[in-house]
């Protein structure tokens, strides 16, 4: 089928409804409205009320409850309507789901999906824009996941569903609509745990996630007018990191280029940099620079198109990389 | 199983209405507003369906961002806004935009934050903390608020506003309970519009009504009709000078509905029907008062359509004033994030901006 | 300003009593316990007097860490797990903990997480969710779990238990409105006891009663005398029964006292007086239930020492086996953290592991 | 004065409420209890109960009234009883305390301080011994502070106090009372935001802060006997971070073993390292080590001692950054 990110992920919700009756959808606006994104549109219709249905408006209970259907055996898929909103679900999310398997000593689990939309440049209100993966990359327990196409959007999500692990989801809202692509129709996945090349290079690794991994593909291919090879690592997962495909890559290039919208100071690029220059030091020809929203929280709108890294700013870094 | 012990709520709250939907004065009460608040009242009213229209097709022509829709609620607003003090704090969300213009800050203010912009710094005699998008987190700082002013020996009152929806949220139990365990001069006022997006009332919570949840904070409240801006006066003037003068908090429920989208980006048939819509739509707050006033002869011809040319007159200068400033620059952003920048803040700031200048034409990508 | 409008609270709600302190039956109730059942309620409670002894006495001796007292409190613990099937779901707090035995959990889990180690893991056939530390986290969990039996179509019942204290908490609120607009088979179960560690009840909340917060979520809520085993039981099996029948939820105050210091590192006396402590000493669950049963003529002379002896082998067996459980290993932290481990993660496991046999010695440091 | 931490605390909190009628404490039993390790100990009795108080017990609006009470003009001290449940208070920090400012294009700012204690080796139950310091550092608009001896305890606490942004600060609980130290009377600050070289040294420069800018300090003693010099930088301020004299003790010694006890995976530890290798890189000799709590959720009681950072950690790790 042909389908964009949100009806991809749709898609794999309706797949995983269909097949494991466990599988329930939760969330503010989830029902009838079929999300804000209509990321759950028709589901309600199709599945009935008791499967997909709307939570009163209480981010830290939608959570919550999922820990607690999870530990009954269901598997929730809680929708939290906006990224900037995780933060309080956070307690529900690192104090219970990440650590029910090991308060139990694995007698329960917390097999849950949290969905989020999450990035700028959608013109929104205040923090509904804000990119808050590495509150949960800090936070071990938990996956995060966050696709950057069609398939690994739909892939991604049915292996959360399928993982025993609570999985926090992260969407690229920006990209939401933008990209078509075919998909397979039906169950398939895309491992948790594993980084993609999206492109290869030779002479720097550009490595990204989410809406700024397709930044990065697009930066690479005007670099490569340039006559730079970017290679392009995707992680889609950005915990627990693919950090042996980052190593492989920067080991092959010499240089690293990480790019993500979330805030610069320890943010997961951080992270990024801290094991490429733990793992391929000898390899490295320059140190490894980041492009990152500011060390400002996510700004008023008029300056988001700044904030949030773009081709520019990435072929700034890559060149600087480059001549180092 | 026969129910021995339970006990069933029982709460009785029954609507206060002081001016009926044909506009027929039912009552009167001490804290009533008089002739001159009443055309006040009206004033803002008019305003606001204005100041709504003008937002929705600035938003149209992309000229702001999303926006939450104000139009039915105008009597809640303004009634709100009318009974409390320009020094009282009025602590609320996107639904109260209304009510923060009437209560002092500037029509500009609210159109530079739709457009993305950095806000105008509120009027130094007003009370008000920032327009809240996260839902239900204003309420803690109303109670916060309300005890600063208290332990201050000022008579201020916290005035905390959310929406149905948000009495849900923790923060809304932890803001309400922290301010009766400390007796704080704070009145929590909860407009009830039927809908939080597309979750009715009656999924949002099963209480019969917003106003008993007072109870489980030992906090009297009340519910008011919403559409009429006489009774919210009356009942939230009531609240805040029963709080001004140490008495306590309380909880008001004002009841009304949400005539139009959610914001510019809902689409409220997806969830309702048109006939609910239209139902609430005969009894439109403006009309309400306005047949009160021409009834109690306060009304002269063509008053309407005067406030009307004047608050489009108003809402033009606003526009143009705000459309003139400058966008936020980088800069801006470090300066306004930290009061008391250390050194490494200020080489970010000066290395963010440089990098941007370097770019050059990244501001047009 | 005289108070026109708001309504002050008015919810009235006795306190249940079926007993009385000098262990007279005041009442009877369709759901009280049968014979049998009394005298397991007595048993349970002997039990929990003696489990807190060596548990105190146990962490004097440094073999386990702070622990929370639970002494005065036996009868609502023992009331509430008794009023419980096996397979429905208990999900409370330290302050549980009798509960929790008296439900199915081992002992030796209990004291296992005590000494600081891996807890085993419950029966297979008992429900429950782990002893809750962060408080009234576990609110929301209840009414999760209430829902997971509901759309499994089990009649399983989840009881979610906390403190007067916790139910300041945000997620308390959350839980119980969720629960109720959810109507899932859900108990709430608030022990009373009168202190959140120094915090006495009325400035942790101004309601007269926890119980009356239910109507805030239109539940339906009772007071019952926390120290009267009977009564405890008999309310609790009424709403766990109604919930199981798919009536829904209801909120439960068991009004109790917490005789002993809140943990072990507490020290009471800074915040409350000998006095009140030694009046709540008057009313000894366990003496009022052996009163009854004495009146009742169910009693058997010396069957309270016999049970108590029996409770202090039981527990010396517990503490053995407890005691003879391996250390937790780094190994199992990484295995008990993750159900489907990555590469990445077993490879920070085998890391971890082979730096710290690298240091040997660091165990001992 | 001689003072050990919680003293040097409890007389800056003291000296503040003082000098300042605006300044309040709140928590929960701050007041007759005097705090659970008596940081507020007497200041109810001596200042009142208008102004040091109780709380209900909640998290979330133990921060939110502070914030509401900073809105209005006052300087709220709010304790949070241990470190593990600042992920309830996150979101009035994050979302809240730390745009506050921002929002209101500098009208209104929240100048609060939010005290918790922190740290393992104590043997608390679950959840009291997590360090969350980098759920803050990665939170523009919100300062962290996290003193590690009697003296920087105070000046710092008084530093956050008069300190116009929102400052969390993190109060090392293993060594609450281990350390004693005169300490001045009255009031003086340690400035925000300036990292102090604890120990000079040639060989390596060892980063850390907290209770482990004590055990690098010791570890830094051992290791003098086998002939290794470390320079020890404690941070103080952990955010924002004292980047210059960061990097001006490796460009020095050219190696660094940074230490913290909080997580491993995206923690403070990954920003100090990748910014070492940003600005030193060519003074490098060896990839920067880190030192930290595994990738696991703080671990049960029995196993805490091999997962917070010892002394032995830390010189295995000086050991092989040597060896590179
Ligand atoms: C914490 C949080 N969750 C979700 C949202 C998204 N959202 C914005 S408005 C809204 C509904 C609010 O309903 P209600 O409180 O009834 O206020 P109303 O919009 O009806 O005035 C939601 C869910 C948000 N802004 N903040
Ligand atoms: C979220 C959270 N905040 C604070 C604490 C510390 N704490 C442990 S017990 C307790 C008091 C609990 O009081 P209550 O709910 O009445 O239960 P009780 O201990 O009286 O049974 C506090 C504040 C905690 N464990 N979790
Ligand atoms: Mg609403
Ligand atoms: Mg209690």
């Amino acid at each position: 089928m042909k389908a964009n990110i949100v009806e991809a992920i749709q898609d794999a919700m309706r797949v995983a409804l269909a097949r494991d009756k466990d599988v329930v959808v939760l969330g503010e606006d989830v029902g009838k409205n079929g999300g804000v994104f209509r990321a759950t549109d028709g589901l309600q219709a199709e599945f009935g009320e008791a499967r997909v249905f709307d939570t009163p408006l209480a981010e830290s209970s939608i959570a919550g409850v999922g820990v607690g259907l999870a530990a009954y055996g269901l598997r929730p898929i809680c929708e939290i309507q906006f990224g900037g909103f995780l933060y309080i679900s956070l307690n529900q999310i690192a104090s219970q789901a990440a650590r029910l398997r090991l308060r139990t000593a694995g007698h329960l689990q917390a097999a849950m999906v949290i969905r989020a939309p999450y990035g700028g440049k959608v013109r929104t209100p205040d923090l509904h824009s804000d990119s808050l993966e590495t509150l949960f990359a800090h936070t071990p327990g938990v996956k995060v996941a966050m696709p950057s196409t069609p398939y690994n959007a739909k892939g991604l999500l049915l292996a959360a569903i399928d993982d025993p692990d609570p999985v926090v989801f992260l969407e690229p809202m920006r990209i939401y609509r933008g990209l078509r692509q075919d998909i397979p129709d039906g169950h398939y996945t895309v491992p948790l745990g594993v980084a993609r090349i999206a492109r290869e290079g030779t002479d720097v690794t550009l490595v990204a996630y989410g809406a700024e991994a397709q930044t990065a593909l697009e930066a690479a291919q005007q670099l490569a007018t340039e006559g730079v090879s970017c290679e392009v690592v995707d992680l889609q997962t950005v915990s627990p990191l693919d950090r042996e495909t980052i190593v492989a890559s920067v080991q092959k290039t010499g240089r690293a280029v990480v790019v993500h919208e979330a805030v610069r100071q320890a943010g997961i690029g951080a992270e990024i940099a801290a094991v490429i220059q733990e793992q391929a030091f000898y390899s490295l020809a320059a140190p490894v620079q980041r492009v990152t929203g500011w060390n400002t929280p996510f700004p008023f709108v008029q300056a988001e198109h700044l904030y949030v890294p773009g081709t520019a700013h990435i072929a700034q870094a890559v060149r600087r990389v480059l001549q180092d | 199983m026969q129910a021995n012990f339970l006990r069933p709520p029982q709460a009785e709250f029954p609507v206060v209405r002081l001016v009926g939907v044909d506009g027929a004065r039912l009552a009167h009460a001490e804290t009533e507003p008089d002739r001159e608040t009443m055309l006040d009242l009206f004033r803002w009213m008019v305003f606001g369906r204005i100041f709504d229209q003008r937002m929705i097709s600035l938003q149209r022509q992309g000229r702001i961002g999303t926006i939450g829709t104000i139009r039915g609620q105008e009597a809640s607003a303004a009634g709100l806004a009318l009974a409390m003090r320009r020094s009282d704090w009025l602590i609320g969300s996107y639904r109260e935009l209304l009510a923060y213009i009437a209560h002092g800050v500037s029509i500009e203010t609210v159109i530079s934050l739709y457009r993305g912009g950095v806000p105008g710094p509120f009027p130094a005699d007003v009370g008000a903390m920032p327009i809240q998008i996260v839902i239900g987190t204003q309420i803690p700082h109303a109670a916060g608020a309300a005890l600063g002013a208290k332990l201050r020996g000022s008579d201020d009152v916290a005035v905390g506003c959310c929406g149905d929806g948000a009495t849900s949220e923790g923060d809304f139990h932890e803001g309400l309970n922290f301010a009766s365990v400390h007796k704080v001069p704070a009145v929590f006022f909860v407009q009830n519009n039927g809908w939080a997006i597309s979750v009715p009332r009656a999924r949002q919570t099963a209480s019969e009504t917003i106003a008993q949840k007072a109870w489980a904070y030992g906090m009297p409240g009340v519910v008011v009709d919403g559409n009429d801006a006489v009774a919210v006066y009356a009942v939230v003037k009531e609240a805040v000078e029963r709080a001004r003068a140490g008495d306590g908090p309380a909880l008001i429920e004002a009841v009304t509905y949400r005539v139009g989208p959610h914001t510019t980006s809902d689409d409220p048939r997806r969830y309702r029907s048109d006939e609910e819509v239209a139902q609430h739509e005969q009894d439109d707050p403006i009309a309400r008062l306005r047949r009160l006033l021409e009834r109690e002869g306060i009304y002269e011809e063509g008053m309407q359509e005067r406030l009307e040319e004047e608050a489009r007159s108003e809402m033009s200068a606003a526009i143009e004033r705000a459309e003139a400033a400058p966008d936020v620059t980088p800069d801006q952003m470090f300066d306004l994030t930290w009061a008391a920048p250390t050194e490494s803040v200020q080489k970010d700031r000066a290395q963010t901006i440089s990098d941007l200048q370097e770019l050059g034409e990244v501001g047009k990508e």
